[in-house]
């Protein structure tokens, strides 16, 4: 009846998960029981979880995101704790849980973190900055989210019932095959992202057609801001990697399920065409992930430097190109596994290739603050910090794409500062960029300006404290992944590590605070005018935050940097420009569809991992009716009468007008 | 706060530099053998040719921030530059120019130092084959037809020829002080040309992850003198265990911190047969609590 | 903290005067273009964007295929000394497999066709037809599938049958899908007529269903005729 | 901001912009049923041409032994073309540029993905046969297990 789920998928003897899970359960319910008591409920249903605004779904995503780094901290910092005291002794995790953590940590790290972090994001400002009213596919945008949640909950669930998979967070073959990891640790894994890998799929397709097929009346391509062409560029490399991922994992759930022979190592199966494959989508995400940071860059540095972000076609053309050459490098990854010399050489020129493009993205922020004036505000200082720990990242990453280089550096722990150099100081320094920059945009007040300086120090230090020593034990020959060791070279400097992860943790609580200290001070926080930082793009001609239908009526598009255009053709002329000719606006109705599919997904997800079949085509079937009742409906958009519509627009235009009049002044 | 900046950053610049460029202690940058120390002047070469970009940039990053903040009246300002031909070339120029440089040292050093191509030497040889066992390391001498637990014995000065497999899982045979890594695969055999030229007892272990047991993968590897090398093969030769088929599938049982051990070699075909799966991978986890389908936990 | 809405003039210093961008290779400061980009005159309509979507995920789900086909190249050789797809491969079923899909297509090009000049009746004619030719396939590939188990040569008897019953397989589970997505626009348009939405979602099933005739190409050719004729 | 007109301005609004066509889409409007009906017969024929000519050669010995798969591939991107232009009224027509290069970009993922696993794993399988013999390093080729 239940498959292989009995009580003892519960590990009762082991206290740590067991607390840690029981713990966040308890909070989890204590939060639900609030909700509902307090009336909240049908507020969050109403407004937030049928909600196929983008905005809204942006926001949930970024919630999500950070949520989720709280996690995936907590496994950092175990991690580091246990490597600092596993000196000759075996620490207080045996490798068994151990293994578990960094697994988990990559995976919620790389899936639920960055990744949802970014798409909320883009989520959120795309449709605003190019001047439409929503994304292309609302509600499957909704859907996307609740997917990823699906797979955000089947990752955590593994914590108390049963476990995770202890393989790294890839699972490799022949270690994840059923005959080495028989447990449904690795079930969990290629469950949990192959459902949420569909919900990603879905946000690229979505993505993708918003952009090529949604922007203002004149917005051409060579005036989309930058930060759609890094979107662009993300979303085609979701659309064609996330699917090798699918079916990756849908040979390995073969492989583990039915006794195929994919990965097996036995009866022709080959174990080194699943490192080919996952590397084929591996590397491509790495370039998902930093895209975005790349445009919020963009965006931040120009602001601040109140310059057009300095040769943008380079830019396009850089980003592109690494678009491109982002399924060309994948076996740097497994220099070490043998192809020969021809394979590895040309795989690494491929790989050093990217270095000119990012290269070049690099030369130009730093080309649009010369002449520029400079504003040092929190956003622009994780842009800084970026810049400058950046290209360390992407140094080692050169460095590991000499292959006589990567053969003594592989799987080292100067691989593990590499990836972190770049992820924490490219994707999520650009996430929290992002995160300061338009929070105002979403929330309609700004964040604390001095905690968020705060936060960013102690981030940049502890960052540097946290892996610079990880360079070095790798250069003194640690690998990865060692739950202990008894080699005494390395203890200081893991120490020094172990410091490292405190003092990130001290900026995350700055930002803990910094968010609390900017909701109770929010009215002296304000932001009347929907343009605090003098903006140039699209998204800051709305108000803050931005009514349901964003744009009153849609801006029309005249040059490369439309809002700036505007501001100082009125700057020039002395007038506000004619009021518009309101006309009713359609917008889509909330839908449930999200949610539900994301439950029925959920009960696969978990019946598939327990064997529980019964429940598998349960949950199918709930699915396939979702769908046809979403299809069958006749009636799907409501409409805002034009009067209602001037109405709001009022405010937003006599905001416009203070700013368009403070530049007077200043003339 | 910027003085701990500061304080911080001299420290890393002692880091680097002190211990990058001088001979230091660090294994990989401190090699007893030939691989390795070509890799450690390719890596040196690296990246001390990129800091000649890396560091301009980070200098000029700091000084725009500085020269043009908002305050400076001195700062000349060109609020609608957004282009300049010129500044466009050296942007794409610079990175191209070094990528070529460090492409050809890619393209040559893979070649020369490709793990299966087999080290220039007058001296002959010797071939070593390697097993990785769940959780333990296997060296086989089939000339002198002898095996040994957990400890590789070289000769100093003599290249080795390994060849590599696994009897379960991948593992990553790495010894940092003589440099390459390679994997070891079942049913797979790999190959690695090594040779150590100072005497010494250096740090062995597995590079990739090969499931509970991984953090004990360490081996003891011991460069000796031709002549401790011949005793030594003689010593095992006296061994009283003898590694033939049962002993082998004793090994490949899941265990972990065994003591080194030498064996008389009783076929020197085994590894070949062990590539062939003639004889059958290790079994993998057998023995769990509560339930091995659900969470197969070692040591129960 | 200069972060708030800050002055927009220039700052103290002398302003340089535009530089000459000829070609317009950077980005130009706002305001001299009154042109409207080319290109772009606001966001497509409801139909084009529908079809563009289903169009990248149909890139989306050949690139799946492809990742099959890779791993059906690398495996193809990998018969653990069992079956290779010279014994394997009944050319009469396959010529018939092809005959059908490949007939199915067409009929969905009629369908189209008479979807777009509103006539019912043929619409509902075509569908039927690519319907009954789209199961007879399955029918087909089912039976070659039990013969193949039946013969001892199921998915896991070695590397190469795994590859090929889910290369193969993965394509029946499309035509599956495919079946039961034309029954339900059927259905739609029997009982809501031609309604926008109801041909937009007819138009993404008729590419549907001509890729997934564009991957079988690929299977009969890779997975079979070139096993063969090596 | 100067006002649009409604037509353009609505989300995803019916007046649009010449020069865009959706994938599928049937040719020119206007174009007669008859037309459309003969488009579909001739791409059937010539499809079930190019899969006859497939089903034959790979079962004589016309064509030189080695390279019957070459020739089959050629026929099989060739039918696949066909489809693309008579089925899914695929051009280079400016209307269409949007889903040709879409095309284009999948396609090239799709050479990448199978073009550089076939070649890394040739000589992966090259490098590590049991033997530790020297096969020739011919993608595909040289299969170990
Ligand atoms: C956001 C994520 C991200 C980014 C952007 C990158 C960027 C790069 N990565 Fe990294 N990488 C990872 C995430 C990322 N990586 C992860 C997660 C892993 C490990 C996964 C695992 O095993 O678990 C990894 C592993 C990894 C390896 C495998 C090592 C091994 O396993 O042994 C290699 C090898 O080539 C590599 C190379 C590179 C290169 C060349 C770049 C380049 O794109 C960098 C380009 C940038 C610059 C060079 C700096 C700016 C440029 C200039 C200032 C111009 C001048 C400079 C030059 C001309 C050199 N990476
Ligand atoms: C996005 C990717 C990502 C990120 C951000 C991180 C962040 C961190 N990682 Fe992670 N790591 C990986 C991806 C990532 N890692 C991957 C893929 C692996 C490989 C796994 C494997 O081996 O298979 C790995 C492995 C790995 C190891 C294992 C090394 C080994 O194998 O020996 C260690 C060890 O300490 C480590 C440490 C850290 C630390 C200390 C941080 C911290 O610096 C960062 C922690 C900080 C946060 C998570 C931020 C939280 C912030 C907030 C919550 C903000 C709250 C604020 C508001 C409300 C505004 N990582
Ligand atoms: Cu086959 Cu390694
Ligand atoms: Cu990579």
């Amino acid at each position: 009846m239940l498959g292989k789920l009995s009580l003892a998928a519960i590990p009762l003897d082991q206290p740590i998960p067991l607390f840690a899970g029981a713990f966040v359960g308890l909070v989890l319910l204590g939060i639900m029981a609030w909700i509902v008591l307090a009336g909240h409920l049908p507020y969050l249903w109403r407004e937030w979880i049928t909600s196929v605004d983008h905005k809204r779904i942006g926001v949930m995503y970024v919630i999500f995101a950070l949520v989720m780094l709280l996690r995936g901290f907590t496994d950092a910092m175990m991690m580091r704790s246990q490597q600092a005291l596993a000196f000759d002794a075996p620490g207080y995790l045996p490798p068994e849980h151990y293994n578990q953590i960094f697994s988990a940590h990559g995976t919620i790290m790389i899936f639920f973190v960055a990744m949802p972090f970014m798409i909320g994001l883009m989520n959120f400002v795309l449709p605003l900055q190019l001047g439409v009213r929503d994304v292309a596919f609302p509600t499957l945008n909704s859907v996307s989210f609740w997917l990823t949640c699906t797979g955000a909950l089947l990752v955590n669930l593994s914590l108390v019932v049963g476990e995770f998979q202890r393989t790294g967070w890839l699972p490799y073959p022949p270690l994840s095959e059923i005959t080495y990891s028989p447990g449904v640790g690795v079930d969990y894994w290629l469950w949990a992202l192959s459902i949420s890998g569909i919900g990603t799929l879905m946000t690229g397709i979505n993505f993708v057609t918003t952009i090529l097929k949604m922007r203002a009346p004149g917005m051409s391509y060579l005036r989309m801001p930058m930060f759609c062409w890094t979107a662009l560029a993300t979303n085609l490399l979701i659309v064609a990697a996330f699917p090798i991922l699918t079916a990756v994992s849908a040979m390995l759930i073969l492989d583990r399920y039915l006794g195929f022979h994919f990965f097996t190592d036995t009866a022709g199966g080959n174990s080194m065409l699943f490192m080919s494959l996952i590397w084929a989508w591996g590397h491509p995400e790495v370039y998902i992930l930093i895209l975005p940071a790349f445009g919020i860059f963009s965006e931040v540095v120009s602001t601040f430097s109140g310059k057009p972000l300095f040769g943008y076609r380079s830019m396009v053309l850089a980003t592109m190109a690494i678009c491109m050459l982002a399924f060309m490098v994948w076996l740097h990854h497994f220099f070490t596994m043998g192809a020969g010399a021809d394979v590895n050489g040309v795989f690494g020129i491929l790989s050093m290739i990217i270095a000119v493009p990012t290269g070049v993205k690099i030369f130009n922020w730093l080309f649009t603050m010369y002449g520029g004036r400079v504003r040092m505000s929190a956003a622009m200082l994780w842009s800084i910090g970026f810049m400058l720990t950046f290209v360390v990242g992407g140094m080692t990453g050169v460095m590991l794409a000499i292959p006589p280089v990567d053969f003594v550096l592989h799987n080292s722990t100067f691989l593990i500062a590499h990836f972190h150099n770049v992820i924490i100081g490219g994707v999520l320094f650009g996430a929290f960029a992002g995160y300061t920059y338009w929070f105002p945009k979403a929330f309609g007040f700004r964040l604390h300006e001095g905690w968020g300086k705060a936060a960013f120090w102690c981030w940049q230090v502890g960052f540097w404290l946290a892996f610079g020593p990880l360079y070095v034990t790798g250069l003194d020959g640690m690998t990865r992944r060692l739950q202990h060791y008894d080699v005494p070279e390395w203890r200081p400097w893991l120490l020094v590590a172990l410091l490292g992860a405190v003092t990130i943790l001290a900026g995350i609580a700055c930002q803990a605070v910094q968010l609390v200290v900017s909701i109770r001070h929010r009215d002296a926080l304000r932001d009347t005018t929907g343009d605090p930082w003098d903006g140039r793009s699209l998204e800051w001609s709305t108000a803050s935050p931005p009514p349901a239908f964003n744009f009153a009526v849609l801006p029309d598009v005249h040059g490369e940097e439309p809002y700036w255009t505007v501001k100082e053709r009125a700057r020039e002329q002395h007038v506000l420009p004619e009021p518009p000719r309101y006309a009713p606006i359609a917008v889509l109705r909330n839908s449930p569809t999200g949610f539900v599919c994301a439950f029925f997904a959920t009960l696969i997800g978990f019946a598939m991992i327990w064997h529980i079949w019964w429940m598998a085509i349960a949950g199918g079937v709930g699915a396939y009716l979702t769908f046809a009742v979403f299809a069958w409906r006749d009636r799907t958009e409501d409409e805002i009468p034009a009067d209602e519509v001037a109405r709001i627009d009022a405010q937003n235009r006599r905001a416009r007008r203070d700013i368009y009049a403070t530049m007077e002044t200043v003339r | 706060m910027s003085e701990t900046w500061r304080r911080f950053a001299r420290m890393g610049a002692t880091i680097t530099l002190g211990c990058g460029l001088s001979g230091c202690t660090l294994r990989v940058l401190d090699p007893a053998g030939p691989v390795g120390m070509q890799e450690r002047t390719i890596l040196l070469n690296a990246f001390v040719v990129m800091l000649f970009i890396i560091i301009p940039t980070m200098a000029a990053t700091l000084a725009f921030v500085w020269w043009y903040r908002p305050g400076n009246p001195r700062a000349v300002r060109r609020p609608h530059w957004s282009f300049s031909g010129r500044v466009e070339i050296v942007t794409w120029s610079i990175p191209l120019m070094t990528v070529m440089f460090l492409g050809g040292i890619a393209w040559i050093g893979s070649h020369d130092l490709d793990p299966g191509k087999p080290l220039t030497s007058p001296e002959k040889p010797l071939e070593v084959q390697v097993v990785s066992l769940d959780w333990k390391w296997l060296f086989l001498y089939p000339e002198a037809r002898v095996a040994s637990l957990n400890r590789l014995v070289i000769p100093v000065g003599r290249p080795v020829r390994f060849r590599l497999t696994s009897a379960s899982v991948w593992n990553g045979f790495f010894v940092p002080r003589l440099g390459s890594m390679i994997y070891t695969m079942n049913g797979m055999a790999t190959r690695l040309n090594l040779q150590a030229d100072r005497e010494g007892s250096f740090l062995g272990l597995s590079s990739h992850l090969s499931g509970d047991g991984f953090a004990d993968m360490t081996f003891e590897t011991r460069a000796v003198p031709e002549a401790a090398f011949a005793a030594w093969i003689g010593g095992a030769q006296g061994s009283t265990d003898t590694l033939d088929d049962d002993a082998y599938r004793a090994l490949s049982r899941q265990s972990s911190k065994v003591p080194p051990k030498t064996f008389r070699l009783a076929d020197d075909g085994l590894f070949d047969r062990i590539v062939a799966q003639a004889l059958p991978p290790g079994p993998g986890p057998v023995s769990g609590r509560p339930d091995p389908t659900v969470s197969p936990r070692q040591g129960n | 903290m200069s972060a708030s809405t800050a002055p927009l003039a220039a700052g103290p210093g002398t302003p340089i005067p535009r530089p000459p961008d000829p070609y317009r290779l950077g980005r130009n400061p706002g305001g001299e273009s009154p042109a409207t980009g080319h290109g772009s005159g606001g966001p497509a309509p409801t139909a084009i964007v529908v079809s563009y979507g289903f169009w990248i995920f149909i890139l989306a789900d050949v690139i799946t295929f492809s990742t099959l086909f890779a791993a059906f190249a690398v495996l193809k050789d990998a018969t653990a000394g069992g079956p290779a797809a010279a014994d394997l491969v009944d050319r009469g079923t396959l010529a018939l497999e092809t005959a059908c899909l490949l007939l199915s297509s067409f009929t969905c090009g009629l369908a189209t066709v008479a979807m777009r000049v509103r006539n019912r009746f043929w619409f509902q004619v075509a569908m039927l037809a690519t319907v009954v030719l789209g199961a007879g396939f399955l029918v087909l590939e089912a039976r070659e599938f039990a013969g193949l188990v039946a013969q001892g040569a199921g998915p896991t008897r070695s590397a190469f049958l795994s590859a090929f019953f889910t290369l193969v397989g993965c394509h029946g589970v499309h035509v599956t899908a495919g079946l039961l997505w034309a029954l339900t626009m059927m259905a739609q348009v029997a009982a809501k007529g031609f309604r926008d939405d109801v041909v937009r979602r007819t138009s993404c099933w008729s590419l549907f269903w001509h890729a997934l005739d564009i991957i079988w190409v690929g299977v009969f050719t890779v997975a079979y005729l070139m096993g063969v004729s090596a | 901001m100067s006002p649009v007109p409604q037509a353009a301005a609505g989300q995803a609004g019916e007046g649009h912009r010449s020069g865009d066509a959706a994938p599928g889409d049937q040719g020119q409007a206007g174009e007669g049923v008859a037309a459309a009906i003969r488009s579909y017969l001739v791409g059937l024929a010539l499809a079930a041409l190019l899969t006859a000519v497939s089903f034959w050669l790979s079962y004589t010995h016309v064509i030189y032994g080695p390279v019957v798969n070459v020739a089959l591939i050629v026929l099989a991107i060739a039918q696949i073309g066909i489809h693309l232009v008579f089925f899914l009224h695929l051009t280079t027509a400016p209307d269409h540029i949007n889903n040709a290069l879409a095309l284009a970009f999948g396609i090239l993922v799709v050479v990448l993905l199978i073009g550089g696993t076939v070649w890394i794993m040739g000589h992966m399988n090259a490098n590590m046969m049991p033997t530790g013999g020297t096969m020739p390093l011919t993608p595909g080729s040289g299969m170990h297990h």
